[in-house]
């Protein structure tokens, strides 16, 4: 064993860099603030690859560094330990580099911040997340990854309400921290369930106990299983928890980037594959986990359609593609849905900075109707978000072309509901091509149609946002290519066998697993192909070519189901009607009646009974001093008399 | 013998503590207790606690009362005046009550007389015991109490400087 | 105890208490002498052979003078303070040790009149009851001058009874110890490093004695600390009522208590009767011994009258100043001073 | 000679001292004077703690005592400091006077 870096030094690092940033960040200036925040990212993520190439060249088996003992209660014992195995390697490989980017791409975006205070609190905030994710994803036990769990939530909540003087910010914020808190819950009685069930929260012996006896556990596994798939669906906006997502496109861009898109959002997905040996003994779960995955796609899908906020069609395409990873996870095929993860975490962060880059051009302003043609100004910011559009559409061979065949490969081959799931996702996919080639084509191709201030402001951006941009261009191509499905080759699909241990064997469930015949892969790659390159084609003939006249004249005839979809099927009020206004009245009811007429007035009529006693009994203080000796020696006396005659 | 001075000490304390009390003029009260202390003080000697006595010598004659009379002396209280206000359930109720406590206290002291030890062997005048024993007891088992009598002394000094020094002398 | 033996112990004890007022006589004609011949004057010189007899002459007629009694003063306390006075006075002297133990035809006689556990305190609360004499004077003469003499004095003696006892607290520090045969016992000999030097307290405690011996001219209500009776200021202070014997009793136990507080100064920090070198034996042992200890307190007899007749009266505020702020902060580090020494003793 | 005493007459005495020191707390008016009682109650009490500790043959007795006399001085001093500057203001000590402390 090499002296290698110890993991606790991965979260370390961030965590310094918050400390110093919200210390001393406001006294320093803006280099400052700089240097010590993309710093620390950019340490941690030398830090994290020191450990991850030797991992990966190695063998690649797990490795737990227990740093101490957290807490012992009872029966309960927690360390503080962390883990590395294929499943967080690729995570922690991913969450770091994305991050380091991230944070350049932050300097140029943040530039022009008023303050040197709020400087330092976004990159203070920025740290204490990659403090949180790396903890969430290294941790060795769930207590541990509930600490990241909630940290990243945390964070999440101040970066969407950065901006906390606007009332659409902060009220974000406060819906996704509302909302995150139902499925924390559900994680929380999930944790519950575990330790009643295992006794222990660590990954090695919970895991290893349900795969040595998975009949003991039985239908308390599905419970547990399904408490913390609420959780799941709470981090990663599944339905009917999505509704936080959209809003926190409030936050700075980079945020929505990192935390909304790449990293914290696939927390939930992280969560399910880590316990896939939970959720594969529950398979009436997993059922429930590839509809609810397969249903999002469609529905969050539909939605991007009708947006026009350059931010929150990216948004709903975030809850789509989550959805895959899900329908991914449900029906089986884990590493896939981690697969997915990885490619999405480059290709819809690269969407996002793109986004960014656009808004900094366009003074802030993400309304796709205003522009167009841009193009020609722009086009590092072009070819990276063409090259990000293409590998979200699935077009070969860009990235996301082998993850989402992946995926639906895999549920084609799911028994029962299989072909059903695999018709809507590739009925998604479709969707997904067309939305995305939509706003690309209202905003690179066509006539500018902002205002002239806006026209004479568009610029292309500096290098430090531009520079993340072509890297994760880049890795939008090429992400996918360690995952090129069988019919390339024996060899080629290097993702599945890396993540192939982390699937433990289960006694008594063989996996009776029967690769599909090539024909058929090839036949269901150029059906999935046809269908996106149908997308693309309806979108670019629609809005570049014809400039939005037949969906104009198409939302025209059917005006009720437009306002329907472009009002996000108006959920939000439903949840409204459904659950705010009832809470609401509640707690008001409870104030007025239970509070101030209960307790309060309990408390006023017990505070007027002892004044009014006082009134009688305060003549009893004379303000002679010999009363009082008197009194306390008559006292004496009866105390006395009360020990004598006792004995 | 020893019985006779302790009996002639007990007396003579019992008599001037019972003066003390009925005295009118608060000097003469204090000189009365000066004697009775220091009856006292030989009762003391002959339960074996000479070190007390002198203690008590040193510090309640020596210094409380001088300090009783010179505050008397300072504000120059004449002898207590029959007054108009004569509050008789206070007088009544008192009495009575320290003539019930009176004879409890008898009462509880007759019922265990028999079974209460007798003080050691009576020893020379030269052989009392050495005050060095208190001091091992003092410095070793009840160190914290002394630190904090210490403590509360000095502050009672502070206290008393601030409380005399009256609201002119600032 | 046969016969011998309570003839051993009255004189043990009375011896003393005898002996002591008379060498007032002698004191007080050496005392005025001594003035006379520092302010360059005869002195006292008609009465007898070198003016001898004039002590006895004073007296004889102070005992017949008239004793008046004030209309206003308290009768009892008024005629209670003398005698308490010189009560206070010679019971001091019970405990203070003479000479040393002697074999006279098998009988052991220690010459001291009572050798307790707890000297030096009995000391201190005797001296502590002689303020009563004078509290009492001043406030039972129902007279101004005489309560005023009376305050100061008993904040005088309250005050320096303080620094006294704390410096007296070195040498019980050192000897472990209130008992004054103890005291004297650890005096013995010589030191170790310092060979021509006896064993005396007062060579490491020095300060300790300065500040001993300069509190004992304040206890004694002498000059330059006479304030209680400051004839200038307070005609005669708390016993300017006071008149014949009555007033012959505060003057014979002020002289009473110089002998004693020189004896205290030479038992504490000068050896006692002891003589470096000199082992007493049976009665011609203890006679030298005692001769020894006249002759050490008699020197320090002689500082208080030379002191008395060289230094002019301090101011009151002087007075309270000396007190707390020089005298108790010296006899402290002095204690701890002797504390350390005892450690490095103990450890070495 | 000293000692042997029966500890009922020291605890005879104590009862005494301590029922005198009582009336005189409850039944005089003059504020020095029940503050003199209440001296005479703890020496009372003084009296009854060290012929116990004599009896028991102990040394703790008159270890307590010692801190009762430590913060007798202590109270005294805090109690005549009260007395003067009650006196200044009130021209009096007799605590049937001194009452303002009162509903």
């Amino acid at each position: 064993m090499t002296s290698s870096l110890p993991l606790w030094v991965l979260p370390a690092i961030p965590l310094a860099g918050f400390a110093i940033n919200a210390l001393l960040g406001t006294r320093f200036g803006k280099s400052f603030v700089t240097a010590v925040g993309v710093g620390a990212a950019g340490l941690a993520t030398l830090a994290a690859y020191s450990r991850l190439v030797p991992f990966v060249a190695g063998s690649h088996a797990t490795v737990v560094e227990t740093v101490t003992n957290w807490m012992t209660v009872g029966t309960l014992s927690i360390d503080i330990s962390f883990r590395l195995d294929p499943l967080s390697a690729l995570m922690l490989a991913f969450v770091t580099f994305v991050a380091f980017l991230i944070h350049v791409y932050a300097i140029g975006y943040m530039h022009h911040e008023a303050t040197d205070a709020g400087y330092a609190r976004f990159f203070a905030y920025l740290n204490l997340f990659l403090f949180a994710m790396l903890t969430l994803v290294l941790a060795e036990s769930f207590l541990l990854m509930f600490v990241g769990w909630e940290g990243v939530g945390l964070c999440s909540y101040l970066l969407i309400g950065y901006y906390f003087d606007l009332e659409d910010a902060a009220a974000a914020g406060r819906k996704a921290f509302v909302v995150n808190r139902i499925g924390d819950y559900g994680f929380l009685l999930g944790m519950f369930g575990i330790f009643a069930a295992f006794g222990s929260l660590n990954y090695t012996e919970v895991f290893r106990k349900a795969a040595e006896q998975p009949a003991q556990f039985g239908p308390a596994l599905s419970v547990i299983c399904l408490c913390l798939f609420i959780g799941a669906m709470g981090k990663s906006a599944q339905v009917p928890l999505y509704v936080w997502l959209p809003d926190a496109m409030a936050g700075p861009t980079p945020v929505s980037a990192l935390i909304h898109a790449a990293t914290m959002v696939t927390a939930g997905v992280y969560m399910v594959a880590r316990c896939n040996v939970l959720f594969r003994l529950a398979p009436e779960v997993m059922l429930f986990v590839a509809g609810i995955g397969c249903f999002t796609a469609l529905f969050a899908g539909t939605i991007a359609i009708a947006q026009n906020d350059l931010k929150k069609v990216l948004a709903y395409s975030t809850i789509s593609q989550l959805g895959y990873m899900f329908l991914a996870c449900g029906v089986g095929a884990f590493a896939v849905g981690m697969f997915h993860v990885m490619t999405h975490a480059c290709f819809k962060a690269c969407l996002f900075l793109g986004a960014g880059s656009v808004m900094h051009a366009m003074s802030g302003d993400l309304d796709v109707r205003h522009m167009g043609g841009l193009k020609a100004k722009m086009p590092i910011t072009y070819w990276t978000f063409l090259a990000a559009t293409l590998a979200i559409a699935g077009i070969p061979p860009f990235a996301g072309f082998f993850s989402k065949d992946a995926i639906l490969s895999s549920s084609f081959e799911a028994p029962g509901l299989g072909r059903l799931l695999w018709f809507v996702g590739l009925f998604t996919a479709g969707l997904t091509a067309f939305y995305m080639f939509r706003i690309v084509s209202l905003t690179f191709f066509g006539e500018f149609r902002g205002t002239k201030e806006q026209a004479h402001h568009v610029h292309e951006s500096p290098s430090s946002m531009t520079f993340p941009l072509v890297v994760l261009g880049l890795l939008s191509v090429v992400a996918g290519w360690i995952g090129l499905p069988a019919v390339f080759g024996e060899h080629a699909n290097v993702i599945g066998p890396f993540l192939a241990p982390i699937i433990a064997p289960i006694a008594g469930h063989e996996a009776a697993h029967e690769a599909l015949p090539h024909a058929t892969e090839w036949l269901l790659m150029a059906v999935s192909v046809a269908v996106a390159a149908s997308g693309l084609y309806l979108a670019y003939a629609w809005y570049a070519k014809q400039g939005g006249r037949t969906p104009a004249r198409l939302a025209a005839s059917y005006p009720g189901v437009y306002a329907l979809v472009a009002d996000k099927y108006r959920i939000d009020e439903l949840y409204d009607v459904l659950f705010v206004r009832p809470l609401a009245w509640l707690a008001r009811t409870l104030w007025k009646v239970v509070d101030v007429l209960i307790i309060d007035g309990l408390l006023n009529a017990a505070a007027f009974l002892v004044e009014l006693t006082g009134d009688f009994l305060r003549f009893l203080q004379t303000g002679n001093v010999r009363n009082y000796a008197l009194t306390f020696f008559l006292g004496l006396i009866a105390l006395l008399i009360f020990v004598v005659g006792a004995m | 013998m020893e019985r006779l001075i302790f009996d002639a000490a007990a007396l003579l304390a019992i008599l001037f503590a019972g003066l003390m009390i009925a005295l009118r003029d608060p000097v003469k009260s204090v000189l009365a207790l000066v004697v009775s202390f220091f009856a006292l003080a030989v009762c003391y000697v002959l339960v074996l606690a000479p070190f007390i006595a002198a203690l008590q010598i040193i510090v309640y004659a020596g210094a409380i009362l001088v300090l009783f009379l010179f505050v008397l002396m300072l504000l120059n209280v004449g002898p207590e005046k029959p007054d108009q206000d004569r509050r008789p359930i206070q007088t009544v109720l008192g009495s009575l009550a320290v003539v019930v406590f009176a004879g409890m206290l008898l009462g509880m002291l007759r019922a265990s007389g028999s079974r209460l030890p007798a003080l050691p062997e009576a020893v020379g005048v030269d052989a009392l015991p050495d005050p060095a024993a208190i001091a091992r007891l003092l410095f070793s088992d009840y160190l914290l109490h002394f630190e904090a009598v210490s403590v509360l002394l000095l502050t009672a000094l502070v206290g008393a400087f601030v409380l005399a020094r009256g609201e002119d002398a600032k | 105890m046969t016969a011998v033996d309570w003839v051993i112990v009255v004189l043990r004890v009375v011896l003393p208490a005898l002996i002591l007022p008379a060498f007032v006589i002698p004191l007080v004609w050496i005392e005025r002498r001594v003035a006379a011949f520092i302010q360059d004057r005869p002195g006292p010189n008609r009465v007898g052979p070198f003016g001898l007899l004039q002590s006895p002459a004073d007296i004889l007629k102070l005992f017949m003078k008239e004793d008046t009694v004030p209309a206003s003063a308290d009768k009892l306390l008024f005629l209670l303070a003398p005698a308490l006075a010189v009560f206070a006075a010679l019971s001091t002297f019970a405990v203070i040790p003479y000479g040393p133990t002697i074999e006279v035809a098998g009988h052991s006689i220690p010459m001291i009149g009572a050798d307790i556990s707890i000297g030096l305190l009995y000391v201190f609360a005797i001296t502590g009851l002689s303020v009563y004499s004078i509290v009492l004077a001043g406030w039972s003469s129902n007279d101004k001058f005489a309560l005023m003499g009376g305050i100061r004095s008993s904040a005088q003696i309250i005050s320096y009874e303080l620094a006294m006892t704390t410096a007296a607290a070195g040498v019980v520090l050192a000897a472990g110890s209130f008992r004054l045969t103890d005291i004297i016992g650890m005096q013995q000999g010589a030191y170790h490093l310092l060979p021509f030097l006896p064993r005396w307290n007062v060579v490491p405690q020095c300060f300790g004695f300065l500040v001993f011996f300069i509190s004992a001219f304040a206890e004694t209500n002498r000059l330059p600390f006479d304030l209680p009776e400051a004839e200038a200021e307070l005609v005669a202070g708390y016993h300017t009522e006071y008149s014949a014997m009555r007033f012959g009793s505060y003057f014979l136990a002020e002289y009473i208590n110089v002998i004693v507080a020189s004896a205290m100064t030479t038992t504490l920090y000068f050896g006692g009767w002891s003589l470096p070198g000199y082992h007493p034996h049976g009665i011609l042992g203890g006679a030298v011994s005692l001769c020894v200890f006249a002759a050490k307190t008699a020197f320090f007899v002689l500082v208080f009258i030379w002191v008395r007749w060289t230094l002019p009266r301090f101011r009151y505020d002087q007075l309270m100043k000396l007190g707390w702020k020089a005298l108790l902060p010296l006899a402290l580090v002095n204690l701890l001073w002797v504390a350390g020494l005892e450690m490095y003793r103990l450890h070495r | 000679m000293i000692g042997s005493i029966p500890l009922f007459d020291v605890l005879l005495v104590s009862g005494a001292l301590f029922s005198i020191g009582i009336a005189g707390a409850l039944l005089r008016r003059n504020a020095i004077q029940i503050f003199l009682s209440i001296e005479l109650m703890m020496n009372a009490a003084n009296l009854a703690l060290l012929g116990y500790g004599a009896a028991l043959g102990t040394h703790q007795g008159q270890v307590i005592v010692f801190f009762v006399i430590a913060i007798a001085a202590a109270e005294a001093s805090v109690g005549l400091a009260i007395f003067v500057a009650l006196f200044r203001h009130t021209e009096t000590i007799d605590v049937n006077k001194i009452n303002l402390l009162k509903w």
